[in-house]
């Protein structure tokens, strides 16, 4: 393992720090418990709160700021923050129209927040995102996980809560968006957990993980490298099969994000956009936004991951209204 | 139960983790994110250094503060769920004590009840309630028959490792592993395995002191 | 190689497409010759123009847009882009005051910018960056390579240009911010050439390159893989040096850039800033402007360079100035 | 020299270039950035593309011709050097002609001269003038000598090899490997070494012809 790192205990925290100062004029970081907030404390609004495994840079604290969230919880490298700082980021950013978490789909981060909302004095609802379509649901399963396509969950309901909204319209949004939302991911190598020293799993030159996690989880199957296209058109496939499942048509105005898992160069980003862009349009969606760059990273893996969510006005509305964070900025 | 051997049963665990730590860590490498082993030295170690801070409370209060701790340190979904089952014992060992096996059982079976909850889970999804489950029928069954504490906690180290074995040809339908479907298969499950290390060394920690 | 492409000889084709239809409403891409201009050409300004071999995405096609680049020639991978692509691309753009090429210092872009200087129709200057100091300069060799400081000097002479200044006033501009920035790069593994199929260099788990340029060139000397703060503290100290041998003194506000070059996770990445920025202050460097990301890569190398500006404050205004590109979008 | 010898060299020279992929790309690997044997292979198989386009035309237009199509197509450093050599030869050759030995010898010594120009550079700083200078020289001298086009081509076959062995020692104070100081010693350039190959393919070829 070759990392820019001084000991792993520290590395978090230190990351944390430098982040803090670079993007000062957004955001502040606050210790023993740890989390993220904005630097000017909104008022009158929904807190949009968030948090999760560290590892996935720029989310969560990077999205933190106006029109987006209120605050961040990271944990340690792909595990869960505690309830302590769901609380005190909670009782930091609370604005008198309560607290929105929005949580991705892991057993571990449900498990946390939900015992945080148990203590939460506060009004509160919690938006899951589950957009991960490469592990197929079941009432068996703990469900679908949530991706990438928890950035337009958090960009889409950080913008209506701007707008001083009420908890259950941001709560029903989030869930909108997360419903009309299916992702999947390729992973080329794995990632390398810090604490860990080794890569999480072997893959050959000659393999590829289709549907894998962005904690480089095993995904659906171990399938042989192919070209770009190939590979494009079958995760294209799965997200329109969900879209199917779920009832949902996607002969309609789209939003696409491409996202780099943090290893893998713009250039093929961009290829793979114009990849899914082309077999998209084929299939009679129109593309009206598009996103391309790293946005949902599993630290140092090659890989990406193809989201698709099904615009209808509102979500248009709130995906395009200014945003001022350090992942994310347009309008302002 | 004495808050002496709750305090040195943690530290007899934190340092069975320790020295489990390629098995754990690679099963939850395998089929999970890999990080089971880190979290579970970060709480083990972080319940250990409380020793002397626990050393004068009552039993009860030990075990509730344990899991407070565990649910601010571990994180991940085993936090939550050590964290409640420590919380639950303690909150049942206040109410009806536990000194002896009877109620001992009784505290273990209400931690073990705590989980389920927390997890929405039951036997043979292929987690930590594989080795937590049985381990709380043997308990309650051979302390409701009057057996010794040695008797009981050789039968509860069997009981763990069969548990723990059980996991392998489970496909997982909770935690991380749910998603792997059929390639879950022929991998033990890491949080099952911690509990197994965990359990035996307070069995040999109650067999070496009876 | 693992890559996310199709054939080799389409790979940039594809991608600039991909790019380009991505960021249709900032971008057009141009074919036979390839060049990409604004979507709305601009009137009455220095067309700026800059372009180079890819492989560095975001740059340069990334910096187009209002408050930046006018235009951008992406050569193939790491190779000059051609005479006949700045020609087109000059004439595309040309608004009545000029052409400013952007270039930076290497004899393949040097010669080739040159080339079609000569065949200019129009008024036009030349800006080469050359804010490596991991090179030595010396009057034998062919000077310093341009590295990451060149995204400043294209976004402060981009701003500048947008007010309607003339092209001398433009070329100082940039001249002045290529003398007044530093950088040096640390590479911990190679880059892989698409073309070539192999890693560029060999390289083991226990060493790094320090210097290295961002087209995998060998850089200062090959050394022993060392703590994140170490690393740091010799680039630092090399900038620092750097500056004064340009006899300017650092204690005064800085920009600084710490670049990533494609595969080195963003949470590294603050924590070189975090390390950079704790070094740089204690030097009595007063850190006013910070940027963290992958703004100058090469392709997949996993490693980073930071960057240091000094900055005055006409450099202050154009580089806060809005700016609405691709890779850097601010105040818009 | 005649418009079908120049094209059938160039036919020669591309695949002679081909033939010798993996010397030319490590060496620009090594002190480089690895990029010049593609970068050869893109501007020489351009230029085969064109033979019937050329064919027709007077040698001094097909030289020019190749030089303006290697500007557009080869890009880097090689890419204007070798357009400017053509493009300079073919200058000489409409003014002067280039059929007699000491005609072609000056055309060549044109297009070295515009390379020295353009690049700014000397024999001695590790290019590819370490083999064109040496080469010209020779080319002149044994020409005002009056010695055959085979005596030459074999002289300068030899003169090219020596020159592109004199790189390896030398510290590159032009293009990348400038940067490198003393790593770059035990190095050969490869610039040095695709002109040794194309000139040491020319020179068989007019063995070959004469
Ligand atoms: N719903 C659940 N019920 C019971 N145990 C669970 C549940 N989800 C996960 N686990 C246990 O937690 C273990 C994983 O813990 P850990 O790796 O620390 O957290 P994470 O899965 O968030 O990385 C699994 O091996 C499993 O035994
Ligand atoms: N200033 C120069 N004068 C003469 N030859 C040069 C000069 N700069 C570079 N070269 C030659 O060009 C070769 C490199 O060409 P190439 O790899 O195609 O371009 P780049 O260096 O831009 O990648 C070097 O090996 C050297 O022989
Ligand atoms: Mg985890
Ligand atoms: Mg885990
Ligand atoms: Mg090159
Ligand atoms: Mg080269």
């Amino acid at each position: 393992m070759k990392k820019f790192i001084n000991n792993i205990d520290n590395m978090l925290i230190e990351s944390l720090s430098g982040f803090a100062t670079a993007h000062a004029d957004i955001v502040r970081l606050h210790v023993e418990p740890t989390f993220l907030t904005r630097t000017q404390k909104a008022s009158n609004k929904v807190a949009i709160i968030s948090g999760g495994g560290a590892g996935h840079e720029p989310m969560h604290a990077g999205y933190i700021g106006k029109g987006m969230l209120d605050a961040a919880c990271p944990g340690q490298v792909f595990t869960s923050p505690t309830p302590d700082q769901m609380l005190a980021a909670a009782v930091a950013v609370h604005a008198d129209k309560g607290v929105l978490f929005i949580v991705k789909n892991y057993a571990g981060d449900v498990m946390n927040f939900e015992m945080a909302a148990e203590m939460l004095p506060f009004e509160h609802a919690t938006v899951l995102t589950s957009d991960d379509c490469a592990v197929v649901n079941s009432t068996y399963t703990t469900g679908r996980r949530g991706v990438a396509g928890t950035v337009i969950v958090e960009k889409c309901v950080g913008s209506l809560a701007e707008t001083g909204a009420d908890l259950a319209s941001c709560k029903a949004l989030g869930d909108k968006v997360n419903l009309r939302t299916s992702s999947i991911g390729v992973a080329l190598t794995s990632c390398t957990v810090p604490a860990a020293g080794r890569a999480t799993f072997d893959i050959a030159d000659t393999e590829l993980e289709m549907g894998v996690g962005i904690h480089g989880e095993p995904g659906r199957k171990r399938e042989t490298m192919r070209s770009a296209d190939a590979i494009v058109k079958d995760c294209v496939d799965a997200i329109l099969a969900d879209f199917a499942h779920k009832g949902l048509t996607p002969q309609q105005d789209a939003l696409v994000l491409v996202n780099g898992f943090g290893a893998t160069p713009l250039m093929e980003l961009y290829l793979i956009y114009h990849s899914a862009a082309t077999l998209l349009k084929a299939q009679g969606v129109n593309i009206s936004r598009g996103l391309v760059g790293n946005y949902t990273t599993a630290l140092d893996m090659a890989g990406a991951s193809i989201t698709v969510c099904l615009l209808d006005d509102e979500i248009k509305q709130h995906w395009d209204s200014p945003v001022h964070s350090a992942g994310l900025r347009w309008g302002c | 139960m004495k808050t002496s051997f709750i305090l040195s049963a943690s530290l007899a665990i934190h340092a069975a983790i320790v020295a489990h730590e390629a098995d754990i860590e690679s099963l939850d490498r395998a089929i999970g994110d890999g990080d089971h082993y880190i979290n579970m030295k970060r709480g083990t170690e972080v319940i250990a250094s409380l020793y002397n801070e626990l050393l004068p409370l009552p039993p009860d209060q030990v075990l509730n503060k344990i899991g407070m701790k565990l649910l601010s340190t571990i994180g991940g979904a085993s936090g939550p769920l050590f964290a409640s089952f420590f919380m639950s014992m303690g909150k049942v060992a206040k109410e009806n004590g536990a000194d002896t096996p009877l109620e001992m059982a009784a505290a273990f079976a209400a931690g073990v009840q705590s989980i389920m909850q927390r997890g929405k889970a039951q036997a043979g999804e292929k987690t930590m309630l594989d080795v937590l489950i049985p381990v709380s029928t043997t308990f309650t069954t051979s302390a409701a028959a009057g057996k010794s504490t040695i008797e009981i906690a050789h039968e509860i180290k069997q009981v763990a490792a069969t548990g723990l074995e059980s996991t392998r040809n489970l496909i997982a339908t909770k935690g991380r592993a749910a998603g792997l479907g059929e390639r879950a298969i022929g991998h033990l499950d890491a949080g099952a395995k911690s509990c197994q290390v965990m359990i035996t060394t307070v069995c040999d920690l109650m067999i070496k002191e009876a």
